[in-house]
């Protein structure tokens, strides 16, 4: 099989995780790539935190509206039974348990599975926006984001970065490998096609738990 | 009733110094010509209170770029490279909160609650210097209601009663903030005669508007 | 002049205090009795607790819409402009402040300007509904009273009835007097068309701050 | 997409002992039909929280007819000499319940709030027993949150997807408790097909009814 692109193989096992019929917030950049990667008769509605639950893909040419935005400004459509909310609402589903499952990118995650994605102290600091509601708040929180960034490790015993959320973080999938973040550790469920676990583990600066077998994603 | 009012005229009632709530998100569901018109008097010294500062060249951003701001309350920045220089150069105060935890505050402002408790924020920089309270053995960030002098909103529609609609992601931070300031100004895209919005569809009683923007041309 | 309908009368005078354009909420009962004397040019608007702002008078016969009612239960019409609201509007209106005026009915009131309106232990108790945000909220509360129940002056030094809140009210209206509660006690403002000053201190159980000319009220 | 299912069916849903929120104000927007069909299914041990309990023979006061509730948790009962019968003979249990301060424990429930800060029920009997925190200066209540097992709401109109509009003053609680219960169960008078209610029409996203009960005939 020829190699996959990082960033479509993260968003196609990323779209396995999403239940028929669940309502999903994506984040911008990787995980907004995910909807591609859903069929369209799975019944799920895509929520963005600006207002509108039912978000569809982008409108062809010329048929773009000032007023139909996702959260990272972007033109998007409405599908049949779509809803606009104010953001009072759409916190409120978020915050109130409403939103199945997040899909967020990270900066870091840790060996408590707890996640920062939102300042490097010194360089960034566009704010966190919703994501600290996004993490504190989904049922279900998928951290999608490449293995490592200019060769170190995302994935660090402690986050170094300010964190976005104490909660634990229920998946972490990168380009490498699934991991399971649980009280005791952080849990190697699946390997990338042709990837070892000792790969990963050389690759990971946490420790992980690594079953006697790890089954290759099925992608 | 209310008469219309030109975007001059709202950006003259609005001084130096005030704190201002106003609408949108990146710029989507923000007063446009009130703004244009806040930047044409040179206004200085601004509280904004808003989602984010949207990016150079529109809606808050056009503020930001003329040096209106002196403090931004916002969840998100990262759009604007100008913010955040003026962050790091000190020429803005920015104060940064979780987009619900900004949403939810403002609603405590203008419904009248002592504060919002919430787990959001919890453990993170967002918990600095504030009380957490234990309620049934969780725990919850003590987040302080927030008001302004002025709410600078935009409407899809409105009537000469200050009756409010919105449409679609341009709904956002509007209707809330319409609650929680001591003069609330409507820019509409529209203004229909009263008793032609049907009472179900209005989102913001025109009870809280008092001042109804001239509609676009 | 004839002697008017006590309630009348006091519907009247609290009408009087009714300013242009405002927000108001009547309670059931006398005090919904307020609207008829108000003038329709005024441009008031009329709240009802269960989520409707521009309530208008009674429909004709036949005319009667099973959704629209006021707090009581009663048909009403909208004005034009009129606008439907959920209940946490409804309250986030009146405890946020927005609602320019309540006029509710007393049980008593007492001397520090307090109202109790909700409940006679052991007798009725048929719940605060919304007089507890009422009376907390509103930028302005008249209490619409008759000034005695079988006998005993409605107004007491301290409300031996449990309160509606703590906060004190701005202005009561009976058939015999206007009193205005102050931080120094209850003052005596108007006298009702044909009553003397005297005759309302001894129908009073608070003491109340009585001026030197107590003026008549401009029904 | 939802199949809408029938009130008897509905009703089969819920056990005896359960928590229901009920939409309505003296039964304007309480969910009728689904009413008759738990009265008709002899529930027993209901805690119900709502707004009111209405009157003998209408909506909620149904319920309180047929031996149905254990529990109520209300702003007023006023109206139903039958509620305030069965408190004082102690078959029911009611908690009064400033209106204000119901729907925002409700609300608070359902958007994950840890409880509600207010002014409401301060130096009053609704004091009893609770919190007092003081917030720069002043004081408030410490509120908890609410949430039940089943919401039974109702509402004009619904598509297949869920998505609710509610008309006139029979929007009332109806919206926040669609927020703040395991299960929520719509009953519209009438159901359209999906993508014909606009989206800035909807108030109760369809995401959040689990159940959609059939039209009226």
């Amino acid at each position: 099989m020829a190699a996959m692109d990082p960033k479509e193989l993260i968003a196609r096992r990323v779209a396995q995780e999403v239940q028929p019929g669940s309502l999903v917030n994506l984040g911008i950049g990787l995980p907004s790539m995910v909807a591609t990667f859903i069929a369209p008769d799975l019944g799920v509605f895509f929520q963005a935190e600006n207002g509108v639950i039912g978000l569809g893909a982008r409108p062809p040419e010329g048929m773009e509206d000032e007023y139909l935005t996702d959260a990272g400004g972007g033109f998007v459509t409405a599908v049949p039974g779509a809803a606009s909310i104010d953001s009072a609402m759409s916190f409120g589903l978020i915050r109130g348990g409403h939103l199945d499952m997040t899909v967020l990118g990270g900066l870091q995650v840790d060996g408590h599975g707890r996640l920062a994605n939102w300042m490097v102290p010194g360089h960034m600091v566009p704010g966190m926006g919703g994501a600290m509601d996004l993490v504190s708040g989904a049922r279900r929180v998928v951290v999608a984001m490449q293995h490592s960034a200019r060769g170190a490790s995302k994935i660090v015993p402690e986050c170094t970065l300010p964190l976005t959320s104490l909660r634990r973080v229920d998946l972490v999938v990168t380009e490498l490998a699934v991991i399971r973040p649980e009280p005791d550790g952080l849990h190697l469920v699946e390997r990338a096609p042709g990837i070892g676990a000792e790969d990963i583990v050389a690759a990971t600066d946490a420790a992980l738990i690594v079953p006697r077998d790890v089954p290759e994603m099925a992608i | 009733m209310k008469t219309a009012i030109k975007c001059a005229a709202a950006a003259a009632l609005i001084p130096d110094g005030a704190s201002v709530m106003i609408g949108g998100f990146m710029g989507v569901g923000s007063p446009h010509r009130l703004i244009d018109a806040m930047v044409a008097r040179a206004i200085r010294g601004l509280t904004v209170i808003a989602n984010d500062t949207a990016m150079p060249g529109r809606g808050i951003g056009k503020l930001i770029s003329a040096g209106c701001v002196a403090r931004v309350i916002a969840s998100h920045i990262g759009l604007n490279p100008e913010t955040q220089a003026k962050m790091i150069s000190g020429e803005i105060e920015v104060e940064l909160v979780p987009q619900g935890t900004l949403v939810e505050r403002i609603r405590a402002g203008g419904v009248g609650l002592g504060g919002v408790l919430t787990a959001t924020g919890l453990g993170t920089p967002v918990e600095n210097g504030k009380e957490v309270i234990e309620i049934d053995g969780n725990r919850f960030l003590l987040e302080r209601p927030i008001r302004a002098d002025f709410a600078l909103i935009a409407a899809r529609q409105a009537d000469y009663v200050g009756n409010l609609e919105y449409t679609l992601t341009a709904h956002n931070f509007n209707p809330v903030m319409a609650l929680a300031a001591d003069v609330v100004m409507a820019e509409p895209e529209h203004i229909m005669p009263v008793g032609v919005i049907p009472p179900d569809a209005v989102k913001t009683p025109g009870v809280l508007v008092d001042h109804l923007l001239e509609r676009a041309v």
